[in-house]
C-alpha cells in the first residue's frame, strides 16, 4: 500500500511535512514499512481542501488532513483496511462523502481535447497519433460527406475561434466555402505573440498531426488545395516537430495529391514570423506572409473574400484547429453538450504568474476563475493574497475578486472588461501593482504597435507617459481623467483589434484599482511597494543584528556598517533593486 | 545622386544569390529568405538587404521597411553570447525587470546593444513559453530559470574565460 | 513506407497500430515492459529533460531493464518540469515532476525494480477524452 | 444592383452599391473632414488606407467607430457624422496627431497650405491635452526635395505615389509604432536613393513633411545684384495654374498677369519656356524623322521607338531602372535645358554680355527641374546653364512678398526673341502633348504637305497608357502615351523585351503632365483641378495664331542666325545630351563587407 502526501507549496503551509513525519513514524512503530509506503507528491491542484491524502491502490481521498491524524489513518486505514470517513471529501453540492477520488467532480474539471494527444503520444511518430484515431475524421470527412454537410458539422459543434476574437468558426469557413475562385487558401496562426500564453506552441510541440488533419479537412469545406502554418521563429522545436509531421503524412499520403483515395489534393507549407504581435491580426498575418510588413488593413473586405494574394482565405489558429477532429469523430452533439451556451467546448489556459501550478490547463468554458486558479492552479505562491488575474494577455484586462465566481466563456470575460484573448491567465498577488502592470502592458503595445494609426501608434505612447508619471508619483487627478477618454478614445477608433484592446489593461485597472491610482497621485505612495520611484528601503534599527548580508548582497555597495553593528543605507547611491529586503532574515529591512 | 558602392565577398554574395534561388526568387519569400541570411551573417547589414532586393526584384526601401518593422530581424551583430531576458507577462510579475537591470548594470550596455568587445549583446525577449521557470535567462542557446537579480553575476561569470 | 489508400486502410492501421501498443501493455513477461515517456516540449527541454532522457535510455539498457522511453509533449505540469512519465505494465501510470538525473535513477531502482513510488508524483488532474 | 438607402445626418439618400459613407455624405453636403484619405479618381488613384482615423462616424448599432472613407453604405444604415462621440473621437485624434507635431506653424513653409492645420482649424482645436515625447528625425536636403520628418502624419500618401503610381520604390514604411515613419532605405538621403525627384510625393504631401528646396532668396539675391542680367523662364503648365494661388478658378489662364509679375518682380527679361518647346520639337522632330527614315530605309541597328526627353524625372527613371536601355530615347534636351544653353550663348551674344554675367531663372511646375539645373553636363566651367529653377508655388510666394496685387495686374507680353512661341510649345505642359507638338512638325516634314488639323484627338485624354496611330500619308505612325511612371514602367518593359510596336513614346513623369507636376499649386486631392488645368492648356494652344513649332519665327531665325540646322554640330553641342548609368553598384571585394559612399 502507498500513502500519498500532498507536498505541494499550499499544502506545506498547512503543515503537510508534520503530517508526513507522523505517519512515517506510525508505519514504522507498527512495523509495517514492508507494506505500506508513505511518499511526498507534487501538488494535487486542490490547495483549498490540503493537505491531501490519498492511499493507493483503493483511490481513497482524505482532504483537510492534520498531523494528529496520522494515527487513525494508520490504525484504521491502513491495518484495519477502513476508511476514516469523517476525513473523506463531501461533494459541496450534494454534500455526499466521495470515497474514491476517480469520482469526484475535481477530475472532471480539466477535460483535454485540444491537448488529447498531448503528454501521451509521441509527436514525432505518425503511428501513435493513428492509434489514437488520428486521421479517422479527416477519412470520414473525405469519403462519405459534402463540403457543405461538413461544414455544417462545424457550424453545429458551436466551435468558435480560440485565438482571441471568438468569431464562430463554422460561419468563418462557410463564408468562404460560398465564396467563388478559381483559388482559396487555408492559413492556420501559429504567430502566438501574447507574452504569457503558450498553448499553440504546446500543441505543435506535442500534437502536429491535429493541426495538419484539421487544415487538410478545412481545405476540403472551402475548396482551398493549399495550406500556409504562419509560425513564430522563435519556436525551433514546434517548428521542427511540425515538419516532421508534414513529411510523415506525405509519407502516408494524407497529405498531397488524392489523399485516402478521394480525389481531393492538399498541400501545406510553411512560413515564418518575425516577432511581430500585431501578425496575430488576420489581415496582418496575410500581409506578413506575402513579404510586406505586418499592417493590418481595414476589414471588409475580409479574408474569406480576399485574403492572402489577393484570395479567399480562412485563417484558424492552432488550438482552434486542435479541436476539429474530435468534433468530427465525437460529433457536433457532443461537443456542444461540453460548455456553456454561447461558449462551447473547452479553452487552453496558460497558467503564469504567483501561482503555485504554473501549467498548461484545458478547462470547458464556464468554469469558474476560482476553480481555475484556486482548485487547478493551487492557489498563489507563498501563501500571498489573491488580487488579480489578467486574462488575455495585452488585449485584456486585471478581473479582481468580485469575478473570482464568474463563469470563463467569451461572453462573460468581454462583460467584466477583459477578454478570452489567446488564453494566458496571469495571476498577481498582493505585491504587484497595479499602475505598473498597466504600465507594462502600454509597453508591450506601443512596441509592438504597427504604426499604421494614429490612436495606437500615438495615444498608446501617451497612456504609457501618463502612466509612468503616475507610477512615479507625478501624476495628477486631470491624468486619470486623459487616461479614461484616451483609452475610451483609442478603443473607438483603432483600425485594428490590437489598439481597439489595448486600453483595456488600463480601463480595467482603473475600475478595479481606483484607490490605488489615487494613492500614487495623492499621497505619491505605491501600496504594493513595487513602484521605485515612490518607495525606500530602510533598516529597521531594533531588528538589525548586524549579519552584514544584505550589505553583502547589495549589487551597488550603498550599505554601510560593522559586523554586529546597525546597517544604514544610502538613498543615495540605492537603485531599489531589493536585494538586501530578500536576504534579510531578521525582518530589518522595511519598504516605505 | 551620387551612387554608393556596395562591396561584398564574392563568397557572401553567392552564398546570397543562392539562398534568393532556393525560394525562387519569389518576392512572397522576402521574409523566409532575411531568415535564412541572417542565419548565415548573423545579421543583416545593408549591402545583404541591396543584393536580396536585386535578387527577389523588390525596392530595397521595402525591404528595409520590412527589416525594420520585424524585431527578429536585425541590422546589428549581436555579441558571442546573445542574452535574452525573456519580458513576458509571467516573468515580468516574477522580476524580470530587475534581473533584466542588473544585466545592463553589469555588462554596462543598454538593451538592444552588444558590448564594445563584441561578447554580450543584450535584449528583450518575449515570452519564450517557459513560464513554468519564470523569471527566465537565455544566453545562447542556454536556458536559465528562475533567475534572481542576485544570480546574474553568477551566470555572467560562467563565460568569464570564452 | 506505403501510402494509406483509403479510410478503410487507415482504421486497418489504426487497430494494428493500437493492438501493438496492447501488446506492449499486456506483455506477459514476468519482468514486463516498462514505458517511459518524457516530456519534452520547450519548457521541459529547458529545465533539462533531454539530459533525463538520455539518462533512463542509457541506464534502462544497461541495468537490463526491458523498458521502452519515448518523448512526448508538454503534460502541462510546467512548474514541476521536467516530468516523467512511468507505467508499469498492467499498472497505472505515474507520473513525477522535477526530475534530474538523480531523481531518475531513484526512479529506476526503487519504482520500476521494485515497484515502489518514490517521492514527487504528479498527480494527474484531468480527464482526456 | 439595387440602390442602397442611407440615413446620415438624418438626411435621407439613396446611393449605389460599393459606395462609402465619405462620398455617400459627399454627395449630401456633409463635408467629412480627412487627412490620410486621396482619391484622383480620374487617375485611378485612390488611397484610403483607413490610418489617420479623422474621418471616423458613427454607425448606428457598430461596436466602434467606423472610418467613413473605407467603409461601403448597406441598405438602411444610419449614420451620425457629428455627435458628441464623434466629435470628441475625432479632436482626441487630432490632438494626438498634434502632439506628436512640431508647433513652428508660423514659420513653417506649408502655414496657409496644410491640411493638417485647416482641419485644426475646422475641429477647433484650442488646446493639445495630450502632450508627451514627439518623434524627431534627421533632415534630409537634397538638390529638390526636403524631407523634414518631424512632420509625418503618416498618412502614407507620398508612399503611395512613390511606389505604387510611380513605382519608384524609394521610399517605405520603417519602424513600427511611435518610431514608424518614411524614409528611404537606410534612412540614407534622397540623393543617395533612385529618387527621381518627380515630385508626386511633395505634391500630395498634407503637411511640410515633404516639401521642395526653397531657392526664393536665392533668386532675390540675384535680382538685387546690379552686375547679374536676370533672364527668367516659364514653363507652359505654370501659367494654367498660377493664378489658384490668387483665389482664381482652377483652369484660368493667367499668361499676361504672370508675365507683368515677373517685370515688377525686376526680371530683366521675361522670356518663355515654350519658346524652347518649339526649339525641343525641331531637334525631337529631326530625330523622330532621322531614325524612321532609317527604319524605313531598312536599317536593322536603328532604336525604335524613340522616347521622349524633356521629363527630367522620366530621365531620372530610366537612367536607375533601364540602364540597358540608355540609347532608346530621344538625345534631345529638356526644353528648360535649351533654353539656357541658348540664353547663354545666342542671347547672351545677342546682348553682349558673358554667361557669367547672366543669371537663368526658370519658373517649372516641377521639383525635378531643380535637379536636373544642377547636372554637371548642363554646365560649362561649373557655371551653370540654368542658375536656379523655382516652382509655380514659389513664383507665387515671391509675388506676394513684392506686394504685387496680382488679380489686378494688366496682361503684358513676353519679351522677344525667346519669348515668341507656337499652340505646339503650349501644349508640352499636358499629357500628350510633347507628341502632338511632335506629330504637327513631324507630319509636315515628313510628307512636304501641310496639316490641316492640328488638333490631334486621339493623342488627347487621362488614361495613364494611351496608343494612336496617325497617317503619314500612307504611313501608319504608332504612337504610345504614358504619363505617371509607373506606366512608363509598363511601356518601358515591352521596348525592352521587344514587344513594343510603337514607333514615338511620349512619356511625362507626373501624372496629368506637367500640370500636374509636384511644383504645382497643391490640388488636395482633387483631380478636377488637373482637368481644368489641361483645358486651359488646349485653349491657350488654340488661341495662338501659330500652332507649328517650325512655324516660330524666332525659332526659324535662331537656326539661320547661330544653330545652322537640327541636329548640326552646334545644335548638337548644345541642345542634345547623353545618359549616365546611376544607382548603387555592388562590387566583389576580397576581404571588405561594407557600403561605402562614392
Amino acid at each position: 500500500m502507498h500513502i500519498l502526501v500532498c507536498g505541494g507549496t499550499g499544502c506545506h503551509a498547512s503543515s503537510s511535512n508534520l503530517l508526513l513525519e507522523n505517519l512515517k513514524e506510525q508505519v514504522d512503530e507498527n512495523e509495517l514499512s514492508g507494506e505500506v509506503q508513505v511518499i511526498a507528491t507534487g501538488c494535487f491542484g486542490f490547495c483549498e481542501k490540503g493537505p491531501i491524502v490519498k492511499m493507493v491502490p483503493d483511490n481513497t481521498f482524505y482532504t483537510q488532513v492534520k498531523p494528529a491524524d496520522a494515527t487513525e489513518i494508520i490504525q484504521e486505514h491502513a491495518i484495519k483496511g477502513r476508511q476514516v470517513t469523517r476525513l473523506l471529501y463531501k461533494d459541496p453540492v450534494n454534500k455526499e462523502t466521495i470515497s474514491d477520488s476517480r469520482k469526484m467532480g475535481f477530475y472532471k474539471k480539466q477535460i483535454r481535447i485540444a491537448l488529447r494527444n498531448c503528454g501521451l503520444i509521441n509527436p514525432e511518430n505518425i503511428d501513435e497519433y493513428i492509434a489514437a484515431d488520428g486521421y479517422i475524421a479527416l477519412g470520414t470527412v473525405l469519403s462519405g460527406m459534402t463540403a457543405e454537410q461538413a461544414t455544417k458539422v462545424m457550424i453545429d459543434s458551436g466551435l468558435r475561434g480560440r485565438g482571441g476574437g471568438g468569431f464562430p468558426t463554422g460561419i468563418k469557413w462557410d463564408i468562404a466555402r460560398k465564396v467563388e475562385a478559381d483559388q482559396k487558401y487555408v492559413v492556420c496562426n501559429a504567430d502566438e505573440g501574447d507574452p504569457g500564453a503558450f498553448m499553440d506552441r504546446s500543441i505543435l510541440e506535442g500534437d502536429p498531426h491535429s493541426v495538419i488533419e484539421a487544415m487538410i479537412i478545412n481545405g476540403y469545406c472551402i475548396g482551398a488545395d493549399h495550406g500556409l502554418v504562419y509560425i513564430r521563429a522563435e519556436y525551433p522545436l514546434a517548428i521542427e516537430r511540425l515538419k516532421i509531421a508534414l513529411n510523415q503524412a506525405r509519407e502516408y499520403g494524407l497529405l498531397g495529391k488524392d489523399i485516402l483515395g478521394s480525389g481531393f489534393n492538399f498541400e501545406i507549407e510553411i512560413r515564418y514570423g518575425a516577432g511581430a504581435f500585431v501578425c496575430g491580426e488576420e489581415t496582418a498575418l496575410i500581409h506578413s506572409m506575402e513579404g510586406h510588413r505586418g499592417e493590418p488593413t481595414f476589414k471588409p473586405p475580409f479574408p474569406a473574400q480576399s485574403g492572402y494574394l489577393g484570395k479567399p482565405t480562412n485563417v484558424n489558429n492552432v488550438e482552434t484547429f486542435a479541436n476539429i477532429p474530435v468534433i468530427f469523430n465525437k460529433g457536433a452533439e457532443w461537443f456542444a453538450s461540453i460548455g456553456t451556451e454561447k461558449s462551447k467546448g473547452t479553452k487552453v489556459f496558460a497558467l503564469a504568474g504567483k501561482i503555485n501550478n504554473v501549467g498548461l490547463i484545458e478547462v470547458p468554458m464556464g468554469t469558474t476563475l476560482r476553480e481555475v486558479i484556486f482548485e487547478i492552479g493551487g492557489g498563489i505562491k507563498d501563501g500571498k493574497k489573491f488580487k488579480a488575474v489578467q486574462t488575455g494577455g495585452p488585449s485584456g484586462g486585471c478581473l479582481t475578486e468580485k469575478h473570482l465566481d464568474t463563469p470563463i466563456d467569451f461572453d462573460n470575460l468581454l462583460a467584466s472588461g477583459s477578454m478570452m484573448g489567446s488564453g494566458g491567465m496571469i495571476v498577481m498577488d498582493e505585491d504587484d501593482c497595479m499602475v505598473s502592470v498597466a504600465r507594462f502592458y502600454l509597453d508591450f503595445t506601443v512596441e509592438e504597435s504597427c504604426g499604421k494609426c494614429t490612436p495606437c501608434r500615438v495615444g498608446n505612447k501617451r497612456l504609457y507617459e501618463i502612466l509612468d508619471t503616475i507610477s512615479k508619483g507625478k501624476g495628477t487627478h486631470k491624468d486619470l481623467d486623459k487616461l479614461r477618454n484616451l483609452g475610451d478614445v483609442i478603443k473607438d477608433t483603432s483600425l485594428c483589434g490590437l489598439g481597439q484592446t489595448s486600453p483595456n489593461p488600463v480601463l480595467s485597472t482603473m475600475d478595479n484599482f481606483w484607490d490605488e491610482y489615487i494613492a500614487h497621485i495623492e499621497d505619491h505612495r505605491c501600496p504594493a511597494g513595487q513602484c521605485k520611484e515612490l518607495i525606500h528601503y530602510t533598516v529597521v534599527e531594533e531588528n538589525c543584528v548586524g549579519c552584514t548580508a544584505c550589505a553583502r548582497n547589495c549589487p551597488v555597495n550603498c550599505i554601510a556598517g560593522e559586523r554586529k553593528e546597525i546597517h544604514f543605507i544610502d538613498q543615495s547611491i540605492c537603485i531599489k533593486c531589493g536585494a538586501c529586503l530578500e536576504k534579510c532574515k531578521f525582518n530589518a529591512i522595511s519598504v516605505s | 545622386m551620387s551612387a554608393i558602392k556596395i562591396r561584398l565577398k564574392e563568397n557572401d554574395l553567392q552564398q546570397l544569390k543562392d539562398v534568393c534561388r532556393s525560394f525562387n526568387n519569389q518576392e512572397g519569400e522576402l521574409i523566409n529568405v532575411l531568415h535564412k541570411a541572417q542565419g548565415i551573417f548573423g545579421y543583416l547589414p545593408a549591402e545583404v538587404q541591396e543584393v536580396i532586393a536585386r535578387e527577389l526584384e523588390v525596392s530595397v526601401a521595402r525591404v528595409y521597411g520590412v527589416v525594420t518593422f520585424y524585431s527578429f530581424f536585425t541590422m546589428v551583430p549581436r555579441g558571442r553570447f546573445p542574452i535574452s531576458v525573456c519580458t513576458g507577462t509571467a516573468c515580468y510579475v516574477r522580476g524580470a525587470e530587475k534581473v533584466l537591470d542588473e544585466f545592463k548594470r553589469l555588462i554596462k550596455v543598454p538593451v538592444g546593444e552588444t558590448t564594445p568587445d563584441g561578447k554580450f549583446s543584450i535584449a528583450g525577449l518575449r515570452c519564450v513559453g517557459a513560464c513554468g521557470l519564470a523569471p527566465v535567462v537565455l544566453v545562447g542557446d542556454k536556458t536559465y530559470g528562475r533567475v534572481a537579480p542576485d544570480g546574474v553575476k553568477k551566470i555572467l561569470k560562467e563565460y568569464d574565460d570564452k | 513506407m506505403k501510402k494509406v489508400k483509403s479510410l478503410a486502410d487507415l482504421k486497418k492501421m489504426k487497430e494494428q497500430f493500437q493492438s501493438n501498443i496492447n501488446l506492449r501493455e499486456k506483455s506477459e513477461h514476468p519482468e514486463g515492459l516498462v514505458q517511459v515517456k518524457v516530456a519534452m516540449a520547450t519548457c521541459g527541454i529547458a529545465s533539462g529533460a533531454k539530459d533525463v532522457m538520455d539518462f533512463m535510455i542509457t541506464n534502462l539498457e544497461k541495468r537490463n531493464i526491458d523498458a521502452i522511453v519515448t518523448q512526448t509533449g508538454c503534460m502541462g505540469y510546467c512548474y514541476a518540469e521536467p516530468t516523467i512519465e512511468i507505467r508499469l505494465p498492467g499498472q497505472d501510470p505515474v507520473v513525477y515532476g522535477y526530475v534530474d538525473v538523480k531523481k531518475a535513477d531513484e526512479i529506476i531502482e526503487k519504482h520500476i525494480r521494485q515497484g515502489e513510488l518514490v517521492d514527487g508524483i504528479i498527480p494527474i488532474n484531468y480527464e482526456t477524452i | 444592383m439595387g440602390k442602397l438607402k442611407v440615413k446620415i445626418d438624418n438626411k435621407l439618400i439613396e446611393v449605389e452599391q460599393g459606395t462609402t459613407i465619405l462620398e455617400a455624405a459627399k454627395k449630401l453636403s456633409v463635408e467629412i473632414p480627412t487627412l490620410c484619405y486621396m482619391n484622383l479618381g480620374d487617375m485611378n488613384i485612390e488611397h484610403k488606407p483607413g490610418g489617420c482615423r479623422i474621418c471616423v462616424v458613427e454607425v448606428e448599432g457598430r461596436r466602434n467607430l467606423a472610418p467613413s472613407c473605407a467603409t461601403d453604405c448597406h441598405d438602411g444604415m444610419e449614420v451620425k457624422t457629428h455627435s458628441i462621440r464623434v466629435l470628441n473621437a475625432r479632436r482626441t485624434v487630432l490632438e494626438l496627431m498634434l502632439s506628436d507635431h512640431p508647433f513652428d506653424c508660423l514659420i513653417c513653409a506649408k502655414s496657409g497650405n496644410c491640411d493638417l492645420q485647416s482641419t485644426a482649424i475646422k475641429l477647433g482645436i484650442r488646446e493639445i491635452q495630450y502632450q508627451g515625447e514627439k518623434s524627431t528625425y534627421k533632415p534630409d536636403l537634397s538638390p529638390a526635395i526636403l524631407r523634414d520628418m518631424d512632420k509625418c502624419i503618416m498618412c502614407r500618401r507620398c508612399e503611395k505615389m512613390c511606389n505604387e503610381v510611380q513605382t519608384v520604390g524609394v521610399l517605405s514604411g520603417i519602424y513600427r509604432g511611435f518610431e514608424a515613419v518614411v524614409a528611404p532605405a537606410f534612412e540614407r538621403d534622397l540623393d543617395h536613393s533612385e529618387c527621381t525627384y518627380c515630385g508626386q510625393c511633395v505634391a500630395v504631401c498634407p503637411t511640410a513633411a515633404l516639401t521642395e528646396v526653397d531657392h526664393t532668396n536665392q533668386v532675390l539675391r540675384a535680382l538685387a545684384d546690379p552686375s547679374k542680367t536676370v533672364v527668367v523662364q516659364t514653363a507652359p503648365a505654370v501659367r494654367a495654374a498660377l493664378g489658384e494661388e490668387f483665389g482664381m478658378e482652377p483652369g484660368t489662364l493667367v499668361t499676361g498677369k504672370m508675365v507683368a509679375a515677373l517685370r515688377q518682380l525686376e526680371f530683366d527679361y521675361v522670356f518663355d519656356t515654350d519658346f524652347a518647346a518649339d526649339l525641343t520639337i525641331m531637334e525631337e522632330g529631326a530625330e523622330i524623322l532621322g531614325r524612321l527614315n532609317r527604319h524605313l530605309s531598312g536599317d536593322k541597328s536603328v532604336k525604335l521607338p524613340i522616347l521622349t526627353s524633356c521629363c527630367p524625372g522620366w530621365v531620372s527613371f530610366f537612367e536607375h531602372h533601364f540602364t540597358d536601355l540608355l540609347d532608346v530615347p530621344s538625345t534631345a534636351r529638356s526644353p528648360q535645358q535649351m533654353f539656357g544653353a541658348i540664353a547663354k550663348t545666342y542671347f547672351a551674344d545677342k546682348i553682349q554680355k558673358n554667361r557669367k554675367d547672366i543669371v537663368v531663372v526658370s519658373i517649372m511646375p516641377c521639383v525635378a527641374k531643380k535637379y536636373e539645373c544642377t547636372r554637371e553636363e548642363f554646365s560649362v566651367d561649373g557655371n551653370p546653364d540654368v542658375d536656379f529653377s523655382i516652382s509655380t508655388r514659389e513664383l507665387a510666394n515671391l509675388i506676394k512678398r513684392a506686394n504685387i496685387d496680382f488679380n489686378k495686374l494688366p496682361d503684358e507680353e513676353f519679351d522677344a526673341p525667346m519669348g515668341e512661341s507656337t499652340g505646339a510649345g503650349v501644349i508640352f505642359g499636358t499629357t500628350g502633348g510633347v507628341i502632338e507638338a511632335a506629330t504637327r512638325s513631324a507630319y509636315e516634314m515628313h510628307t512636304g504637305k501641310t496639316l490641316e488639323k492640328v488638333d490631334f484627338d486621339q493623342l488627347r485624354g487621362w488614361e495613364g497608357i494611351r496608343q494612336a496611330t496617325v497617317d503619314f500619308d500612307g504611313f501608319q505612325l504608332k504612337i504610345g502615351i504614358a504619363h505617371g511612371l509607373g506606366n512608363a514602367r509598363k511601356l518601358l518593359d515591352d521596348v525592352r523585351s521587344g514587344k513594343s510596336e510603337f514607333h514615338a513614346i511620349e512619356i511625362m513623369a507626373c501624372p496629368g503632365g506637367c500640370i500636374g507636376g509636384g511644383g504645382q499649386p497643391l490640388h488636395h486631392g482633387n483631380s478636377a483641378i488637373l482637368k481644368a488645368r489641361q483645358k486651359a492648356i488646349y485653349r491657350e494652344d488654340a488661341n495662338k495664331p501659330l500652332r507649328k513649332s517650325h512655324e516660330n519665327p524666332s525659332i526659324i531665325k535662331l537656326y539661320e542666325e547661330f544653330l545652322g540646322k537640327p541636329l548640326g554640330e552646334k545644335a548638337h553641342k548644345l541642345l542634345h545630351t547623353k545618359y549616365f548609368r546611376r544607382g548603387n553598384i555592388i562590387c566583389i571585394e576580397p576581404d571588405v563587407r561594407e557600403a561605402e559612399s562614392i
